[in-house]
C-alpha cells in the first residue's frame, strides 16, 4: 500500500473528482470537502511513512510510460517536496472549505479536485516530460476558475495567463528535450529521469544554454520581474479560491522548479546566473512592493506583496549554500500558507461588501475585531515578524545569500523595510480610523465557516513560527545532499568555490 | 527485330500490387451496384467502401518490407507501408462521417463513393512507388476525385472551391511536369533511385539546373502540402466543402505527399547545394508562422483550422529538412496523432452542420458560445480537441509535437525548434478562443440543439473514438514510435 | 546543328507563354487553354531529351501527360458546364465569396 | 532556579493570552487584576533569580536551553535564556516598573473600552521585554527586540480610531524596522565570521577576528541600537508614541523598551572593548543627542512630549557612559532613570485624566491645590531626573559626567554639563507651569481632580526607588562588574568639583525655571524668535523626513504602477501579443479570394524560388 | 540542315499560335490557334523521332480535346466576348517574364549525360510504335491501368458534374 502512497496521492482527487460527476450538486460541497478532507490526510500519511533520516528520493514508482523515448511515469518525494505536497494539500482542502460560490459549484469543485491533481503531480514527479505534463495541465484547470468565476475582465486575464505561462515552458520543453538529448549522447539511451540526468556532468557553456531555456519557464511562472504583469491580472480577476491556489500554490512551482532543475542540473551556470537573478530578484523586492503600497485594492496589495516575497524565495535559492536554499523552501510553505490566509481574508470581506478597495472600508477593526486581529496576525507573518512563520525563512533565506554577497543582501534586506510599509498602511487605511461607510457600520464579524478554514492557518502560523524544526530537518537533509551533488558536479572554479561545500562547513563548526 | 519477353508471374510479386486492386475493386463495385438498381441508399456505398478499405488496409502486411513489384514500378517500402497505412485508416475514419443525419447532395450518388475509393487507390499509387510517372498518375487520379467530390457537394462555395482547386491544381500539375522534366533531362531516368544515384554520380552538376528541377518539385508539392505561398487554396476549399471533406483533405492527400517529398527531397537535400536547405527552411518557418498569424484573425472555426492546418503542414515539413531517421518517424508519429485529432475537430464541426445557408459561414465562434450549458459533453469533446491541438500534456499530439521538436534538437536545429515551439504558443490562442466562446460566454444564438444536429450515430462513435486516442494517446505512443521507427528505420530514411 | 538545349530553351519559352495565360486569362476556358500549352512544352522537352538519350522512358512521360491533359479537360470542362449553369458566366472574378 | 526562571519569563505570556481571550469583549477588572498579579509573580521570581545570582555572581548564573528553535545547515538557534548580572538586573527593572504600571492603568484604563485588549498588549509587551534581556544569543535577542516593537506598535496605536495614533504607530514601527535591518545584517556577519549566534562563543571568537570587520559588526548592531532608543536621526517616533495611552508612555518609552538599545551596547561590551573608535562614536552621538532632545524639551507645549525628549538626553547620558567603556555606569543610570522616569510619566498621566487628556500645560497651572500627592511626587521625579543629590538621578548621573571627564573628553563633558542644567530647567518649568501660577485651566471650564488613591500608591514604590536607589551604588557595583569590565577612575582629586559644579548648574537651571514661570508664563514676543520657532518645529527634521522620504516614496510608488509597470512593463508584454494579431488582420487581405491572385501568389513563390537559385548559382561560381 | 531549319520555323510558328492563344480576345480565335499549335507541336514530336507520340497527339488534341473545347465553346455562347478586367497586368507579364527568362538562361546550361545509359535503348530496325508498345506493356504497365483508371474517373466527373441532376441541390434544401 505505502509503496504506491504516491500514485494514489496523485490521483486520488481524479478518481474522486470524476466520481463526484454522480453527486447531487446540492450535496456536492461536502462531497468535495471530505474528498479533500482525504487527500490531506492521505498527505499526512505519506509525511509519517517518510523516513526523515534519509536525504535521498523516497517512496519511488517508476513504470515505463515510452520506452522508445525514455519517458517514464517516475514519482519520488524527498524533503524538498514532501511539505510543498502537505501544503498543497492542506491550502486545497481549507480553500474548499471555506467556498462561498454558489453558482455552478459543482463544476467547481471538481475542477479544484482536477487541479489539485496537477498540482500534487508537479512536486512528486521525477520524469522531466511527466513534471512538464502536470506543469501545462495545470493551466486548463485555472484557466477555467479564472474563466468563469472570475471578475469582469477575467476573459482577457485567463488568456493572459495561460499564454504567457505556456510560452515560457514551451521554451522550457525545448530546454528539457536538448537536456535529453545530452544524455542520449552521453550514454546512448534516451532518458527523461531526473535521477539519471543528476549524473550528467555537462560543459559550462551548454549549462548556460540549458539554464536560460529552464529560466524562462520557471522565472514566468515565479513570476519573476519582468516577467510578473500577468498575476496582478489573475489575481484581481480571480476568485478568492482561485487567488488562494494561485498564490499558495501554483507560483511555487516555479520556485520549485529552481530548486529541483535548475541548480542541480547547471551548478555553474547557476553560479554564473547568480548575481543577475539576485539583481533582478532585489528588483523584484523592492519595486514590486513599491507598487503594491500604491495600491487601491487590498487584494492587488496582497497580489504584489506576493510577487515580492517570490523575490526573497529566489534570492535564498540562489545562495546556493544549505541555509539560504533550505530558507526558501521554508519560505515557499510560508508563503503558501500566509499568502493563502490572506486572499481567504480578502476574500471574506469581499463577500460581505462586494469591493475590494480600500477606500470603501476603515475602521474595521472596531467593527469586526476578530477578522481585524487574524488578518493582524496574517499580515505580521507576511512581514516576517520572528515567531510567525514567515521569519524563519525570511532570515535564513537573507542569511543564506549573505554569504554570496553583502551589498546585495544588504539591498535586499530593504524587503523588510518596504513590506513593513505597504503592509502596515493598507492595514491602517482598511482597519483604523473611524468607520465612515455607513454600510460598513455593522458587518458581520467572521462566521463559523470562515473560522473553520481561517483558525487552523494561524494556529499553523504560529506554532511553525515557534518550532520549524520537523520542517526544517528533513528539507535540510535532502538540501544539504543536493548542494553537496552541485559541489561534485560543479565544472568551473567558481562554481566549486561559490557553492558552499557542506562538508568543510559542518567541520567548522 | 523486337524480342520477345516473357515475364514469370513470380517476377511480378503481384501483393504488392493487391492493396490498390482492391480499392479500384471497391470503387467499380459500387459504381456496378449502382447501374444495378437505382438509388439504393447511401448507407450501403458508406458500408462498402468500409469493407473494401478494411480489406484493404488488411492486405497491406501481408507483404514483406522493401519489395519491389511490376517491372520494379511499385515500390512497398517502409515509407509506403505507414503512408498507405494512415491514408487507409483516414479514409476509413472519414467516410464513417457519411452517416450524417442530415443529407446532403453528394450522397444521392454511389459515384460520390467510388471517386471515394479510387481516390484512395490513387494516393495509394502515388506513395506506393518511386516512378515519377506513377506518382503524377496517381496523384492525378486522386485529385480529379477530389476535385470532383468537393463540386458535389453542390453550393456555389463548394463549386468555387473546386474551380479554384482545379485551377491552381492544374499549374501544379505543370510545375510538376516540368520539374520531372529537368530531372529526367539531368539524369536519363524517371525513377527517384536511379536518379539520385546519377545526380549524386555527376556531383548533382550542372547544379543550375538541379536547382531548377528543385525549384519546380518545391513548387508542385508546396502546392499540395501548402506551403506558403502556394497555401492559397486551402481556407477557400475548406470553407466551402463540407467538414467531413475538408477534415480528410488536412490528413490524408497530404500524407501522400509527404511520403514523396520524402522520397525525392532526401537526397536533394544531401546534395551539397545549400540553396535548397536554405530555401526549405524558409518555406518551412514562413509557413508554420504566417498559417498562425492568419489563423488567429478568422471568425469561422472551420476557415481557422484550414489556416491551422497550414501551420500543421510547416511544422512537419521541418521534419522532412532536418531529415534524420528520428524527423522521419516523428513525422509519421506526428501525422498519426494529428490524424485522430484533427478527425476528432472536424467530426465536431461536422456534427454541428446545419443547412442554413443564409451566411457565410457554416461554423462561426458565436455558434459554440455558451456550449458548455447548452451541451456540455460537446463542449468537453470540442475543448480537448482544441488543447490536443495547441499541443496541451497529456493529450495526445503533445507527444507528437514533442518528438518533432526534440527531432530539430537532435538535428541540430536548436532555433528551428524555438521557433517551433514558440510557434505553437501563438497557436494556443487561436484554440483557445473557442474554449472561451464555450466556456465563459453566455449561449446566444442556439439553445445547443444545433450543435449536434447533423450527428448521426456513426459520426458520435467516431467522435468517440478520436476523443479516446487523443486522451489516452499518451498510452498509444510507444507502439506507435516503435513501430514507425521500424519501418523508416529498414526503408532507409 | 539543333541541341538538345534548343529544346529545352523552347519548351521554356511556350511554358512561360503557358504561364503568361494562365496569369493573365480571367476567362477560366481559356484559362485552360493556357495550361494545356504549359504541359505541351513539358511534353516537347521529354521527347526531346529522350531522343537525346535514345530513351523510351521520355516519351512514355510524354504520353502520359497527354493522357492527364486529356482528363483534366474532361473534369474542367465539367466543372465550368455546372459554373456556368449557376451563374452564366465563365469569368473568374464572379468567383470571390471566400476571402479572407 | 530554572523554575524561576521560566515563572519569571512566561507568566507575563500567559496574563497575556488569558486577557487577550477576552481581547474583544467589552472591560472585565478581572484582566487587569490578573495580569497585574502575573507581573508580580513574575516580579517576586525575579527577585529570587536576582537573590540566587547575588549570592555567588560567579557560579550561579542560570542558563537554561529550551528548545532548538532554527537549524538549518550550520546553522542553529535555540530558544537558549541566560540570568546573569547583567539581565537580572534589567528583569527586576522591567518586572518592577511593569508591575506597577499594570496596577497603575487598572485605573487609568478604566474607563476605556479597549481595557483587555489594553492589558493583553501590555503583558505581551513585558513578555518580548522579558526575551529580549533574558536570550543568550542575538536571534533571541532579535526575536524580543521584533516583539517589542509590535508591542509599541499595538499599544501607540491602541486609540486607532485617531488617525494621529495610527500614523505615530506605523512610523515609530517602520523606524524600529529600518534599525532592525541594520541589526540584522550585524547578525549575518556575527553568523558567517564567527559561525555561531551565542553571545558567550561569538564574543570569544570575536577575538581573533579582522578589525575592521569587528568595526563593521559594531556598526551595525548599533544601528540597530540607535533604533529601538530613538538616537538621532531615527528619533522622531518617539515624541510621536505619546499618541499612545500614559503607562504605555511611562512603561515602554520610558523605562524599558528604548533602553533596549542601551542594553545591547551593554551586552556586547567585549566587542565595543575591542573597537573603541565605534565606541567613543556613540559616546559623541549620545553626548549630542542628550543636548539636542534637551533643547526640544525647553520650548514643548505637550506634558508628555516634555518628558519624551527629556527621556532621549537621557537616553544619550547612557550611551556615553556605555560608549566610553562605563558599561556598569551605563546600566546604573538606564534603572534609574526607569524608576523616576517611569514615574513622571505616570504622574503626568494623572494630570491628565484631572484634566481630560488636555496635554498643554499653558492651559494649566495652579493644579497643586487639587491634586498634592501627584504634585509632590511628580516634583520629587524632577528633582531626581534633575540630579539633586540625594536623589537617584544624581548618583548616575554624575557618574556619567565623571566618566567623560575621566575619559580626557571635555567637551563631552561639557555639553553633558550644559544638558544638566537645560535638563533641571524644562523639567521644572513643566511643574511650574502645571502644579504653580496662576489657574489657567478655570477659564477653559475644567474640573481637574485627583486620580484614584490605588493609582497613586502604584506610584509611591516608584518614588521610593527614585529616591533611594542611588545608594545601592557600590552593591550594584560590586555586583555587576563580575561580569561587566570595571572602570577605573582616576578623578578622585576633582570629583568633589566635578559633583559640586555638576549640582550647580542644575540648582541654577531650576531655579531660573522657578523664577521665570512663579507667575504666568514667558513673555510671548519670545515665541517669535526664530530660535524658539527652530526649536519647537523640533528643528524641522520631522517636515523634513516628510518632504525628503515619505511623500517621494509614496510618488515614486504611484509612478512605478502607474507609469513603469503599466504602461512600460505590462506595455511590452501586451504590444507583443497585440502585433502578432494585427499582423494577421492586417495581412489577410491577401486572401483575396480571387483565383488570379491565388495563382500569382503560386507564381510569385515560383519567381522567387528561381531567382534565389539563379543568385545562389552566380555567387557560387563567381566564389568558386 | 533539314531538322534545323523544321525546328526554327515549327518553333516560330508554334510560339507565335501560342501567343495568339495567350493573348486574343476572341475565344474562338484561341481555340483554333490552340489547336494549330497542338499540330505543329506533333511536328515536333516527329521530328524527334517519336511517331507514335505524334500521332497521339493529333488524336488525342485535335481530335478529342478541341472537341470537347469546341463543345463547351458552344455551350457558352462566347460570341459575347467576355471582357477580362486586369487587376494591373504589369505584375503578371513581370512574372511570368521573370520565370521564362530565367528558364531560358538556366536551360541554356549543357546537359552532362555523360554517365547516363537508357533504360530502354531504341534499337535498330524497330518502328517506334512496336518499341513504345513494348515498353508501354511491360515496363509501364501499371501506370497504364492507373491511367485508365484515372480516365474513367475523369469521364464520371464529367458525367456527374454535367448532369441534370446537379441543377437542384439536395445540400441548399432544408430539413431533407
Amino acid at each position: 500500500m505505502s509503496e504506491h502512497i504516491l500514485s494514489i496521492l496523485v490521483f486520488f482527487p481524479l478518481v474522486a473528482g470524476l466520481l463526484g460527476i454522480l453527486v447531487d450538486k446540492d450535496s456536492i460541497r461536502p462531497y468535495a470537502i471530505t474528498v479533500a478532507g482525504i487527500e490531506f490526510l492521505l498527505s499526512l500519511w505519506l509525511w509519517s511513512e517518510f523516513d526523515m533520516s534519509f536525504a535521498g528520493m523516497q517512496f519511488i514508482e517508476s513504470v515505463p510510460l515510452i520506452d522508445q523515448f525514455g519517458i517514464s511515469y517516475t514519482l519520488g518525494v524527498d524533503g524538498i517536496s514532501l511539505f510543498l505536497i502537505i501544503m498543497t494539500t492542506f491550502v486545497t482542502f481549507i480553500s474548499l472549505g471555506s467556498l462561498t460560490i454558489t453558482n455552478r459549484v459543482k463544476e467547481l469543485m471538481l475542477t479544484v479536485l482536477i487541479l489539485e491533481l496537477t498540482m500534487v503531480g508537479v512536486f512528486v514527479a521525477l520524469d522531466a516530460i511527466l513534471f512538464y505534463l502536470f506543469w501545462e495541465l495545470s493551466l486548463v484547470p485555472m484557466l477555467y476558475i479564472i474563466g468563469v468565476w472570475g471578475g469582469p475582465n477575467r476573459l482577457y486575464a485567463g488568456i493572459k495567463f495561460f499564454l504567457y505561462t505556456f510560452t515560457g515552458s514551451l521554451i522550457m520543453l525545448v530546454g528539457m528535450l536538448y537536456m535529453a538529448y545530452l544524455y542520449y549522447q552521453a550514454t546512448g539511451t534516451w532518458s527523461f529521469s531526473l535521477l539519471e540526468w543528476y549524473r550528467l556532468q555537462l560543459p559550462f557553456d551548454l549549462q548556460l544554454w540549458l539554464f536560460g531555456a529552464f529560466f524562462l519557464g520557471f522565472a514566468i511562472k515565479v513570476p519573476m520581474f519582468p516577467f510578473h504583469t500577468w498575476l496582478p491580472y489573475a489575481h484581481g480577476q480571480a476568485p478568492t479560491i482561485g487567488s488562494v491556489i494561485l498564490a499558495a500554490v501554483l507560483l511555487k512551482m516555479g520556485t520549485y522548479g529552481f530548486v529541483r532543475f535548475s541548480l542541480p542540473l547547471f551548478p555553474d551556470a547557476s553560479v554564473a546566473f547568480m548575481v543577475p537573478i539576485a539583481v533582478l530578484s532585489i528588483i523584484m523586492i523592492i519595486y514590486t512592493a513599491m507598487v503594491a503600497y500604491a495600491q487601491e485594492d487590498i487584494k492587488q496589495v496582497v497580489a504584489y506583496s506576493s510577487v515580492s516575497h517570490m523575490g526573497v524565495i529566489i534570492l535564498g535559492t540562489f545562495a546556493l549554500n544549505v541555509e539560504g536554499i533550505t530558507g526558501s523552501i521554508f519560505l515557499m510553505i510560508s508563503h503558501g500558507i500566509v499568502s493563502g490566509a490572506l486572499f481567504l481574508l480578502v476574500g471574506v470581506i469581499y463577500d460581505r461588501r462586494h469591493t475590494k478597495l480600500m477606500s470603501e472600508f476603515g475602521g474595521l477593526a472596531s467593527v469586526m475585531p476578530r477578522y481585524a486581529t487574524i488578518f493582524g496576525i496574517m499580515m505580521m507573518a507576511s512581514v516576517g515578524l520572528p515567531l510567525t512563520i514567515g521569519f524563519v525563512g525570511e532570515f535564513l533565506s537573507l542569511l543564506g545569500f549573505y554569504q554570496q554577497s553583502h551589498m546585495l543582501t544588504l539591498v535586499a534586506g530593504i524587503a523588510i523595510i518596504v513590506g513593513a510599509i505597504y503592509m502596515l498602511s493598507a492595514y491602517k487605511k482598511a482597519f483604523f480610523g473611524n468607520v465612515t461607510k455607513e454600510e460598513n457600520k455593522n458587518l458581520p464579524d467572521v462566521n463559523k465557516v470562515e473560522l473553520f478554514s481561517l483558525v487552523p492557518l494561524v494556529v499553523l502560523v504560529v506554532v511553525l513560527g515557534l518550532y520549524p524544526k520537523p520542517i526544517l530537518d528533513p528539507v535540510d537533509k535532502s538540501v544539504t545532499a543536493m548542494v553537496q551533488l552541485m559541489q561534485a558536479k560543479a565544472v568551473t572554479e567558481d562554481g566549486k568555490n561559490r557553492i558552499a561545500n557542506v562538508l568543510v562547513t559542518k567541520e567548522a563548526k | 527485330m523486337l524480342t520477345p519477353v516473357d515475364v514469370s508471374f513470380e517476377s511480378l510479386h503481384i501483393e504488392t500490387l493487391i492493396p490498390m486492386l482492391i480499392a479500384i475493386v471497391g470503387g467499380l463495385v459500387i459504381l456496378v451496384a449502382d447501374l444495378a438498381k437505382k438509388d439504393l441508399d447511401k448507407s450501403l456505398y458508406v458500408m462498402l467502401a468500409v469493407t473494401f478499405l478494411l480489406l484493404d488496409l488488411g492486405s497491406l502486411f501481408q507483404t514483406d518490407i522493401n519489395q519491389r513489384g511490376f517491372f520494379d514500378v511499385l515500390l512497398v517500402d517502409g515509407l509506403a507501408m505507414l503512408g498507405q497505412f494512415i491514408v487507409l485508416i483516414g479514409s476509413l475514419a472519414f467516410v464513417m462521417l457519411s452517416f450524417s443525419r442530415k443529407n446532403f447532395h453528394e450522397y444521392l450518388y454511389a459515384e460520390y463513393f467510388a471517386f471515394y475509393m479510387f481516390m484512395v487507390a490513387g494516393l495509394q499509387f502515388m506513395i506506393a512507388t518511386d516512378n515519377l510517372i506513377l506518382i503524377f498518375v496517381g496523384l492525378e487520379t486522386s485529385s480529379l476525385a477530389l476535385y470532383t467530390m468537393i463540386a458535389m457537394h453542390n453550393r456555389h462555395t463548394a463549386l468555387e472551391a473546386s474551380i479554384k482547386y482545379f485551377t491552381m491544381g492544374a499549374l501544379s500539375a505543370g510545375l510538376y511536369a516540368f520539374g520531372a522534366m529537368i530531372l529526367y533531362a539531368l539524369s536519363g531516368s524517371v525513377e527517384i533511385g536511379k536518379i539520385a544515384e546519377v545526380l549524386s554520380a555527376s556531383g548533382y552538376e550542372p547544379m543550375i539546373l538541379v536547382i531548377v528541377a528543385t525549384a519546380f518539385m518545391i513548387g508542385a508539392f508546396g502546392f499540395k502540402m501548402a506551403l506558403v505561398p502556394f497555401h492559397t487554396w486551402v481556407p477557400d476549399v475548406y470553407e466551402g466543402s463540407t467538414a467531413a471533406l475538408a477534415g480528410f483533405m488536412s490528413i490524408v492527400p497530404k500524407i501522400a505527399a509527404l511520403v514523396v517529398i520524402m522520397r525525392l527531397f532526401e537526397f536533394l537535400l544531401n546534395s551539397e547545394i545549400l540553396w535548397v536547405e536554405v530555401m526549405i527552411y524558409a518555406l518551412v518557418v514562413l509557413t508554420m508562422t504566417l498559417g498562425n498569424i492568419w489563423a488567429l484573425v478568422q471568425d469561422d472555426v472551420k476557415r481557422m483550422l484550414a489556416y491551422s492546418s497550414i501551420s500543421h503542414a510547416g511544422f512537419v515539413m521541418a521534419a522532412v529538412l532536418i531529415g534524420t531517421t528520428h524527423a522521419n518517424s516523428a513525422l509519421f508519429v506526428y501525422w498519426l496523432l494529428f490524424l485522430f485529432t484533427n478527425l476528432g475537430a472536424f467530426a465536431m464541426l461536422w456534427a454541428s452542420r446545419t443547412k442554413d445557408n443564409s451566411a457565410r459561414y457554416d461554423h462561426t465562434f458565436e455558434k459554440f458560445s455558451g456550449l458548455i450549458k447548452t451541451s456540455p459533453i460537446a463542449a468537453f469533446m470540442i475543448a480537448i480537441f482544441m488543447l490536443s491541438l495547441a499541443g496541451v500534456p497529456p493529450f495526445s499530439l503533445f507527444f507528437g509535437k514533442m518528438y518533432m521538436i526534440s527531432s530539430a534538437v537532435t538535428g541540430g536545429y536548436i532555433t528551428l525548434a524555438i521557433i517551433m515551439a514558440l510557434n505553437s504558443a501563438i497557436a494556443a490562442y487561436y484554440y483557445l478562443k473557442i474554449i472561451f466562446f464555450m466556456f465563459f460566454r453566455e449561449p446566444l444564438v442556439n439553445d445547443g440543439s444545433e450543435v449536434m444536429a447533423n450527428a448521426g450515430n456513426s459520426v458520435r462513435s467516431v467522435i468517440g473514438i478520436a476523443a479516446l486516442f487523443t486522451i489516452f494517446g499518451i498510452f498509444l505512443v510507444n507502439p506507435i514510435m516503435e513501430m514507425v521507427t521500424y519501418f523508416v528505420y529498414t526503408s532507409g530514411y | 546543328m539543333i541541341t538538345l538545349n534548343h529544346y529545352l530553351v523552347l519548351s521554356g519559352l511556350l511554358f512561360g507563354i503557358g504561364l503568361v495565360g494562365v496569369l493573365k486569362r480571367k476567362n477560366l476556358l481559356m484559362l485552360f487553354f493556357a495550361t494545356e500549352i504549359m504541359l505541351n512544352a513539358v511534353n516537347i522537352g521529354f521527347t526531346a531529351i529522350s531522343n537525346h538519350y535514345g530513351d523510351l522512358s521520355g516519351q512514355m512521360f510524354a504520353f502520359f501527360i497527354i493522357a492527364i491533359a486529356a482528363s483534366e479537360v474532361a473534369v474542367g470542362l465539367g466543372l465550368l458546364v455546372l459554373m456556368y449553369k449557376r451563374k452564366t458566366s465563365v469569368n473568374l472574378d464572379t468567383l470571390t465569396t471566400m476571402k479572407g | 532556579m530554572e523554575n524561576y526562571l521560566y515563572i519569571a519569563l512566561f507568566a507575563p505570556l500567559l496574563g497575556s493570552l488569558t486577557a487577550a481571550l477576552f481581547g474583544a469583549r467589552p472591560k472585565t477588572l478581572f484582566t487587569g487584576l490578573w495580569t497585574s498579579a502575573l507581573l508580580a509573580v513574575s516580579w517576586i521570581s525575579s527577585i529570587i533569580l536576582f537573590m540566587h545570582v547575588y549570592a555567588d555572581p560567579m557560579a550561579n548564573t542560570v542558563h537554561v536551553k529550551l528548545i532548538d528553535w532554527i537549524s538549518a545547515g550550520s546553522l542553529s538557534i535555540p530558544f537558549g535564556f541566560v540570568v546573569d548580572q547583567v539581565s537580572v538586573t534589567m528583569m527586576i527593572v522591567v518586572t518592577t516598573v511593569s508591575t506597577m504600571v499594570h496596577v497603575y492603568a487598572i485605573g487609568y484604563m478604566s474607563h476605556d473600552k479597549g481595557f483587555n485588549r489594553f492589558f493583553s498588549w501590555l503583558s505581551a509587551f513585558v513578555f518580548s521585554m522579558m526575551v529580549l534581556v533574558m536570550s543568550d544569543n542575538f536571534a533571541g535577542l532579535f526575536i524580543g527586540w521584533e516583539g517589542v516593537g509590535l508591542c509599541s506598535w499595538g499599544l501607540i496605536g491602541f486609540w486607532y480610531h485617531k488617525e494621529s495614533a495610527s500614523w505615530a504607530a506605523n512610523e515609530a514601527f517602520i523606524m524600529n524596522r529600518i534599525a532592525d535591518l541594520g541589526m540584522l545584517i550585524g547578525i549575518f556577519l556575527i553568523y558567517w565570521n564567527t559561525g555561531t549566534l551565542q553571545y558567550s562563543e561569538a564574543f570569544a571568537a570575536m577575538g581573533n577576528l579582522d578589525h575592521v570587520l569587528l568595526v563593521t559588526i559594531g556598526a551595525f548592531l548599533f544601528v540597530g541600537a540607535m533604533g529601538k532608543s530613538a538616537q538621532f536621526p531615527l528619533h522622531t517616533w518617539l515624541a510621536d508614541a505619546m499618541e499612545g495611552p500614559t503607562p504605555v508612555s511611562a512603561l515602554i518609552h520610558a523605562a524599558t523598551m528604548v533602553t533596549a538599545g542601551v542594553y545591547l551596547v551593554i551586552r556586547a561590551n567585549p566587542l565595543y572593548d575591542m573597537i573603541p573608535e565605534v565606541g567613543y562614536f556613540i559616546a559623541s552621538l549620545g553626548a549630542f543627542v542628550a543636548m539636542f532632545a534637551a533643547t526640544m524639551a525647553l520650548v514643548n507645549r505637550d506634558i508628555k512630549r516634555v518628558i519624551a525628549y527629556s527621556t532621549l538626553s537621557q537616553l544619550g547620558y547612557m550611551f556615553v557612559a556605555a560608549g566610553l567603556g562605563a558599561y556598569w555606569v551605563a546600566l546604573f543610570h538606564l534603572m534609574t532613570h526607569a524608576f523616576f522616569k517611569a514615574l513622571l510619566f505616570l504622574g503626568a498621566g494623572n494630570v491628565m485624566h484631572a484634566m481630560d487628556d488636555e496635554l498643554d500645560p499653558f492651559k494649566m497651572g495652579g493644579l497643586y491645590k487639587v491634586m498634592k500627592p501627584t504634585a509632590i511626587l511628580m516634583i520629587l521625579a524632577s528633582v531626581a531626573l534633575a540630579g539633586i543629590y540625594p536623589f537617584a538621578g544624581f548618583f548616575s548621573k554624575d557618574k556619567i559626567l565623571e566618566v567623560a571627564f575621566n575619559g580626557d573628553h571635555y567637551i563631552l563633558w561639557g555639553v553633558l554639563w550644559v544638558t544638566a542644567g537645560l535638563t533641571a530647567f524644562y523639567s521644572f518649568r513643566l511643574i511650574m507651569l502645571t502644579f504653580f501660577g496662576d489657574e489657567r485651566y478655570k477659564k477653559l471650564g475644567f474640573h481637574p481632580h485627583e486620580a484614584y488613591p490605588y493609582m497613586l500608591w502604584a506610584m509611591a514604590p516608584l518614588a521610593v526607588l527614585a529616591t533611594i536607589a542611588g545608594f545601592f551604588e557600590h552593591a550594584f557595583i560590586d555586583f555587576v562588574t563580575t561580569l561587566l569590565p570595571t572602570y577605573e577612575f582616576y578623578t578622585h582629586h576633582v570629583e568633589m568639583i566635578l559633583i559640586a559644579v555638576t549640582s550647580a548648574i542644575a540648582i541654577l537651571g531650576i531655579a531660573t525655571a522657578v523664577i521665570i514661570y512663579k507667575n504666568g508664563m514667558l513673555h510671548p514676543k519670545w515665541m517669535e524668535r526664530p530660535c524658539y520657532k527652530l526649536l519647537s518645529n523640533q528643528y524641522y527634521i520631522p517636515q523634513l523626513y516628510d518632504t525628503l522620504f515619505s511623500k517621494p516614496y509614496k510618488e515614486l510608488s504611484t509612478i512605478f504602477w502607474k507609469q513603469i509597470d503599466l504602461k512600460v512593463v505590462d506595455a511590452t508584454v501586451d504590444l507583443v501579443a497585440n502585433t502578432f494579431f494585427s499582423a494577421g488582420s492586417s495581412s489577410r487581405g491577401v486572401q483575396s479570394g480571387n483565383l488570379s491572385t491565388m495563382l500569382r501568389w503560386m507564381a510569385l513563390g515560383m519567381a522567387l524560388l528561381l531567382t534565389f537559385g539563379f543568385i545562389f548559382v552566380v555567387a557560387a561560381t563567381l566564389l568558386g | 540542315m533539314f531538322e534545323t531549319i523544321a525546328f526554327y520555323l515549327f518553333s516560330v510558328l508554334t510560339i507565335a499560335a501560342f501567343i495568339v492563344v495567350v493573348t486574343t480576345k476572341n475565344a474562338l480565335y484561341a481555340l483554333s490557334s490552340l489547336a494549330a499549335g497542338m499540330i505543329l507541336i506533333s511536328g515536333f514530336f516527329f521530328l524527334l523521332n517519336a511517331d507514335f507520340l505524334g500521332v497521339v497527339q493529333i488524336v488525342v488534341y485535335t481530335g478529342a480535346v478541341m472537341a470537347l473545347y469546341a463543345f463547351g465553346m458552344m455551350f457558352f455562347d462566347t460570341t459575347t466576348e467576355l471582357r477580362e478586367v486586369q487587376g494591373n497586368p504589369r505584375t503578371v507579364f513581370v512574372l511570368s517574364g521573370l520565370i521564362s527568362l530565367l528558364l531560358v538562361i538556366m536551360l541554356v546550361a549543357p546537359i552532362a549525360g555523360s554517365n547516363v545509359t537508357a533504360l530502354f535503348p531504341m534499337q535498330e530496325g524497330v518502328g517506334n510504335a512496336e518499341a513504345v508498345g513494348m515498353v508501354l506493356f511491360t515496363k509501364y504497365l501499371i501506370p497504364f491501368e492507373v491511367a485508365a483508371v484515372m480516365l474513367l474517373v475523369a469521364m464520371v466527373a464529367g458525367i456527374v458534374l454535367a448532369s441534370k441532376k446537379m441543377d437542384n441541390s439536395l445540400t441548399l434544401e432544408e430539413d431533407a
